[in-house]
């Protein structure tokens, strides 16, 4: 397993459900994602876990622009990951973010 | 006239069909031969050098016979040239491996690629060319017509006459090609009927036929079990359906063989109809009768298909909608590989299907190292038909929008490549130089092994968006528009984003929201039918699937 | 019935024993200083399909039967391969024979027959589980293989190489076979040596209460960490 | 957006299925995946893990009545049992005995023993069966919905099999050894894995309810679960005692035993489900039947 850790700059959503959240499951080409309060209110933080070796530079990318989609300033996101394609990520985390507006 | 001269012969070939038979008749009472003699059969009338048709797509397999033709002496049948569709079989490679055959021109080899790639670099094989079935097909009347042809038919009578059942495919084309140029045509049949349901190759062309033990394997290939259809698949059927059906209003198609396309086919009933576009697209198909098609078709979206061969457990479902198929006196399914490709390439406004990797030119391959997969059906399909004539608003809008202001003097055929970006995470769809390249060094080959063209392409798919690649002005805009949807694929994040943004302006890259489509819609949810016991439910009862494929 | 068994017999019930064999089924009593036991069990290796198991429930019940209020400790032999492979007893459902049987050994806790497992053989996965893994007091005697899966089978499965298990199973006791793994695990209660008094050891083992001490005893020996805290913290959880 | 389907609870994650069977919002997770709680075996084996092990436990309502309900995730490792996975779910019912919900819905989906961890996982499930006896000792129904992916097997299958009853799905399969373990150990002829619609004659739903080991088929949908359950739990008392919870235990048992007996008994040619139906006057229709008009005939045909 190959071990990552991201601090990225996001707005913050005041009306957030403030919540903790799991989304998704840990299974071939899929991953789970654990959404918490963070630390600072104009910071994302990601920590990933992931079964496929050397995708640091994909995952920043992906993670960057998720963290410039969204405003999930003041959120930490924890992902377990078994291989999920780039497309899976960006889904389940999207996922994720409207799952916390409620909807 | 010098009577000197020797006077020559006109009925050469006629003459020796002449010496084959005879040498064939003690095999034989009347034309049927019995299992446990076709082999003798065939040692007693094969020459060396033959050029051989066995019978075998993707879908039936005369197997039998060649198992026969793989058990001959190397001593008697040596160095036949083969001249089929596709080598599927262990007993296709048997042949090449054991020296009976040495030359081939095929189209298609997805089971034995490996096998077929490995002969190659040990030279106990020579391939002449890889085709697509309508070219490999047209050569059979020009320079590669067989002198013997083994293939696959449902049943004779006892004067000889066949049916083929609903599995016609190919048989048609190569018997055509076989007896009127003075070939030997022996064909395998599962059985013997005292009158057939319908006949479709006359006695008078069939030289000698065999009830072989087991019935002719079929592959039940088109059949895509709808549970492993994703929902990025599902987002971006919703993607092709809304950006590209109901934006040409396309009426006439061909779909390819993948789970994007059985995603686009189970979503018409459901997101299709919410468009409102029930009617007004997909309406005429070429297409195998694809399970997955059936909600549509009960829905009421499809009207006609005609088909390239059948589909396993289809016959029934088939039979009870004439109206739609292509079916015999009988009831049962006609189909036609030759003209059903003809239809995708002349009469069809679009295609639409999946491949392994795509460079920046548009340029797509299915070819991985190590395997000789060949081409099949496709790049007939996914080709503009510079020589079609007749209008239609989707063929005259993909022109308009090719030629800019320019006068138009033709339309364009819609060819649409839908990927992911990712296969998996090794494995990026968008490359910079495809694996054909290397392919062909490795191969000896005089051109890469390019399913579809880069310049026929009309539109990229994928989960980011559409790429509209008519609507690009130079390679330059052409590159950094498939760069715009490849995603995070190292092709993706080498793009200029001011260039991707400003041809987003443009409309040439549309995203999901640019669509009007929220990607929290795509969802399982949404699919006509989720699993095959929702198929066989659609249908009716009608449609029985193969044993593996059912979970009840 | 075998040499072994017939030898086991005597070496714990020196004073009487009498235990039919049918089919690699054992039942009978064998004689002790507290009084008589019943003894039921299985022999060379059995592959425990649906028949075995109606021979072990129908022992079991008949013990709890004919004991009245009078109820008499009942010693397990187990020595199973595992579960019958076979289609015929998936579609008879095999695994309701297990659960069956099982129900029949806990009725029999219930009504005050103290349980004791001895593994005499092989104790395997399905097999194990039915009966044996069930009783208060579980032994492995010298020699006895206790396991789910060999590691080569388990390595073709995970796809984790053959040489990376066993240079783990060095230090953890919590995929590999063996009796030992399962004693630091709290999954076998004691390993009997070869020089011991079977018989004594026995009978110390005939006293005893039916709890399910096993998490418990896995966390105190260092092999099972996590079974009894994690239990006790959902037992425990807000909510 | 449009939709004409069910809510498949096949597809459903087990997070998905709590939800879904469940009263809205009555849910409380126990040792959720805040909590961390995952496999150290995993990890050693450089393993995938997950926050909650693959198993989600906790307390809820289900038609306005306390349920404890456990629900393993298929996706993941097969569902299988491993050390705190088993735990979980350990916990959980010895908290049910305790704290005596109305019952427990135990949301079996599982191959068996997880093999990274198989020497815990074998003993977690003794010890999972020995809890379940106390919750049933305590008068507490447990009732097992087999409807995932995996179904259930191994020592899951022998769990489901103590339950008080067993809601499966046409899709849903119950067993001991998988058919692909069974073709690798005794070869093709044996059984033959691929074939999946003769897979589901031995061990899916419809074969299940038929030998009389699921109390009920329904659809492959969530609503019909959780009605099936709340049916379970207020409707027909009698199946719910007649295994274990009934006072009169030895006589149940032994019942049971001759039921078992006489299926053990059946010709010993029988080795297809069809072959048990054409024995009912059942031919193959009853592959396209639906779960109600299965009921309805093997209703019709209860001597």
């Amino acid at each position: 397993m190959e071990t990552l850790h991201l601090d990225l700059p996001s707005l913050q959503d005041d009306t957030l459900l403030p919540r903790v959240l799991l989304h998704g499951v840990v299974s071939s080409g899929n991953l789970e994602v654990l959404v918490e309060p963070g630390r600072d209110a104009a910071r994302c933080i990601f920590e990933v876990q992931t079964a496929a070796h050397g995708f640091a530079e994909v995952w920043q990318a992906v993670l960057t622009d998720f963290a410039a989609r969204h405003p999930v300033g003041g959120l930490s996101f924890s992902i377990h990951d078994a291989g999920a394609t780039p497309a899976v990520v960006s889904l389940r985390l999207d996922q994720a973010f409207q799952s916390l507006r409620g909807s | 006239m010098n009577a000197s001269q020797p006077r020559r012969v006109w009925n050469h070939e006629a003459q020796r069909r002449q010496v084959r038979l005879l040498r064939g008749m003690p095999f034989a009472r009347d034309k049927e031969v019995a299992p446990g003699n076709v082999v003798s059969l065939l040692e007693a009338l094969l020459e060396p050098g033959d050029r051989v048709c066995l019978e075998g797509n993707n879908q039936k397999q005369a197997d039998f016979l060649s198992e026969s033709l793989a058990a001959c002496s190397p001593q008697r049948v040596h160095d036949l040239h083969l001249v089929q569709s596709v080598l599927a079989l262990p007993s296709h490679m048997e042949l090449f491996e054991r020296g009976i055959a040495r030359r081939l021109d095929f189209s298609f080899a997805g089971p034995q690629a490996h096998r077929l790639a490995r002969l190659v670099q040990s030279r106990s094989i020579e391939i002449g060319a890889i085709h697509t079935y309508l070219e490999l097909f047209g050569r059979y009347f020009i320079d590669l017509t067989p002198q013997v042809c083994l293939i696959a038919a449902q049943a004779a009578d006892a004067e000889g006459n066949l049916y083929l059942g609903p599995n016609t495919e190919d048989t048609p084309v190569i018997v055509e090609a076989t007896a009127f140029k003075s070939g030997i045509v022996i064909a395998q049949v599962n059985e013997r009927m005292a009158c057939l349901p319908r006949v479709d190759i006359p006695a008078g062309w069939v030289d000698f036929f065999v009830v072989a033990p087991t019935p002719n394997h079929i592959e039940p290939l088109f059949t895509r079990d709808p549970r492993h259809i994703t929902e990025i698949q599902v987002l971006m059927a919703m993607m092709a359906i809304k950006g590209i059906y109901a934006e040409y209003g396309v009426e006439r198609l061909n779909h390819g063989i993948g789970f994007d396309t059985a995603a686009i086919e189970l979503l018409l009933p459901t997101y299709g109809e919410s468009l409102g576009l029930k009617g007004k697209v997909a309406r005429h198909w070429a297409l195998n009768p694809h399970p997955t098609l059936i909600p549509a078709i009960e829905a009421g979206f499809v009207e006609r298909v005609h088909s390239f061969g059948s589909e396993v457990g289809m016959e029934a479902y088939v039979a009870a909608r004439p109206d739609v198929f292509f079916t015999g006196a009988d009831g049962s399914m006609r189909s036609n590989r030759a003209f059903c490709q003809t239809a995708g390439l002349y009469a069809c406004d679009m295609f639409i299907g999946s491949t392994l990797q795509m460079d920046l030119a548009g340029n797509s391959s299915t070819a991985t190292l190590g395997r000789i997969t060949g081409f099949g059906g496709a790049p007939n399909m996914g080709s503009d038909a510079r020589g079609r004539r007749h209008a239609s608003a989707a063929w005259l809008k993909a022109g308009r929008e090719r030629s800019g202001d320019g006068t138009l003097v033709r339309g364009q055929k819609l060819v649409v490549q839908t990927v992911e970006t990712w296969r998996e995470p090794n494995h990026p769809t968008f490359v910079e130089r495809l694996d054909a390249w290397q392919l062909m060094e490795d191969m000896g080959m005089d051109l890469p092994p390019i399913m579809i063209y880069g310049d026929d392409v009309s539109h990229v798919v994928t989960e980011e968006g559409i790429a509209n690649l008519l609507l690009c002005r130079s390679p330059e805009e052409r590159a950094q528009a498939i760069r715009g949807v490849a995603g995070y694929t190292p092709v993706g994040r080498a793009r200029d984003r001011a260039v991707v943004e400003n041809l987003r302006d443009r409309g040439v890259i549309r995203r999901p929201s640019d669509l009007g489509i929220d990607v929290r819609d795509a969802t399982r949810d949404l699919l006509a039918a989720r699993s095959i016991k929702d198929l066989v439910r659609a249908s009716g009862g009608l449609y029985q699937p193969p044993k593996q494929f059912r979970n009840w | 019935m075998s040499i072994g068994k017939t030898a086991l017999l005597d070496r714990l019930f020196p004073s009487g024993h009498k235990v039919t064999e049918v089919g690699q089924v054992l039942c009978g009593w064998g004689e002790t200083p507290a009084g008589r036991v019943h003894v039921i069990g299985t022999t060379e290796h059995a592959a425990i399909d649906s028949c075995i198991a109606l021979a072990l429930s129908a022992a079991v019940l008949q013990a709890v039967a004919e004991d009245g209020t009078d109820h008499r400790p009942i010693v397990f032999i187990a020595d199973t391969q595992g579960q019958a492979l076979s289609r015929r007893e998936e579609l008879l459902g095999l695994n309701g024979y297990f659960a069956h049987l099982a129900r029949c050994v806990n009725l029999a806790r219930g009504a005050g027959h103290r349980l004791v497992t001895l593994i005499d053989g092989e104790a395997v996965s399905g097999g194990f589980l039915a009966f044996g893994l069930l009783a208060d007091a579980i032994v492995a005697l010298p020699g006895a293989e206790v396991r789910v899966m060999d590691l080569r089978a388990m390595a073709r499965i995970t796809r984790i190489p053959y040489e990376r298990l066993t240079a783990l199973a060095r230090s953890s006791p919590v995929f590999a076979p063996g009796a030992d793994n399962y004693w630091r695990m709290g999954g076998i209660h004691a390993l009997w040596t070869e020089t011991e008094d079977w018989a004594a050891q026995l009978l110390a083992l005939l006293q005893g209460g039916g709890e399910d001490e096993r998490a418990r005893l896995g966390a105190e020996r260092g092999g099972r960490k996590l079974a009894a805290s994690v239990a006790q913290e959902v037992l425990h959880a807000h909510g | 957006m449009m939709s004409t389907a069910l809510q498949s609870y096949r597809e459903a994650t087990a997070r998905q299925r709590v939800q879904g069977l469940l009263d809205a919002g009555s849910f409380t997770e126990w040792l959720g995946p805040a909590r961390r709680i995952t496999s150290p075996h995993l990890a050693a084996l450089d393993a995938p893990v997950s926050f909650d092990d693959g198993v989600v436990v906790g307390q809820g309502h289900l038609a306005a009545q306390a349920v404890v309900v456990i629900a393993q995730e298929g996706l993941f490792n097969g569902g299988a049992v491993g050390e705190v996975h088993g735990a979980k779910i350990r916990g959980a019912l010895l908290r049910a005995a305790r704290d005596r919900p109305q019952a427990v819905l135990l949301c079996v989906d599982s191959g068996g023993v997880r093999l990274h961890e198989a020497n815990a996982g074998l003993i977690a499930i003794s010890e999972i069966m020995r809890a379940l006896f106390a919750v049933q000792s305590a008068g507490i129904p447990v009732i097992a919905l087999v409807g995932g992916t995996c179904g259930a097997f191994g020592g899951m299958g022998i769990v489901a099999r103590l339950c008080n009853a067993i809601i499966i799905s046409e899709e849903g399969r119950l067993g001991l050894s998988g058919p692909e373990v069974i073709e690798t150990v005794k070869g093709v002829e044996e059984f033959d894995s691929r074939d999946r619609a003769l897979v589901w004659r031995i061990t899916g739903g419809k074969i299940r309810r038929t030998l009389g080991e699921a109390t009920v088929l329904v659809d492959d949908d969530m609503a019909a679960f959780r009605s099936a359950a709340a049916a379970e739990m207020f409707g027909d008392r009698p199946h719910l005692e007649r295994w274990g919870l009934s006072p009169d235990s030895l006589h149940g048992l032994q019942a049971a035993q001759r039921q078992l007996a006489a299926r053990a008994a059946l010709d010993g040619s029988i080795r297809d489900g069809q072959q048990v139906w054409n024995q009912l006057g059942l031919g193959e229709e009853v592959a396209l039947m639906s779960p109600a008009e299965f009921n309805l005939c093997l209703e019709a045909r209860k001597p």
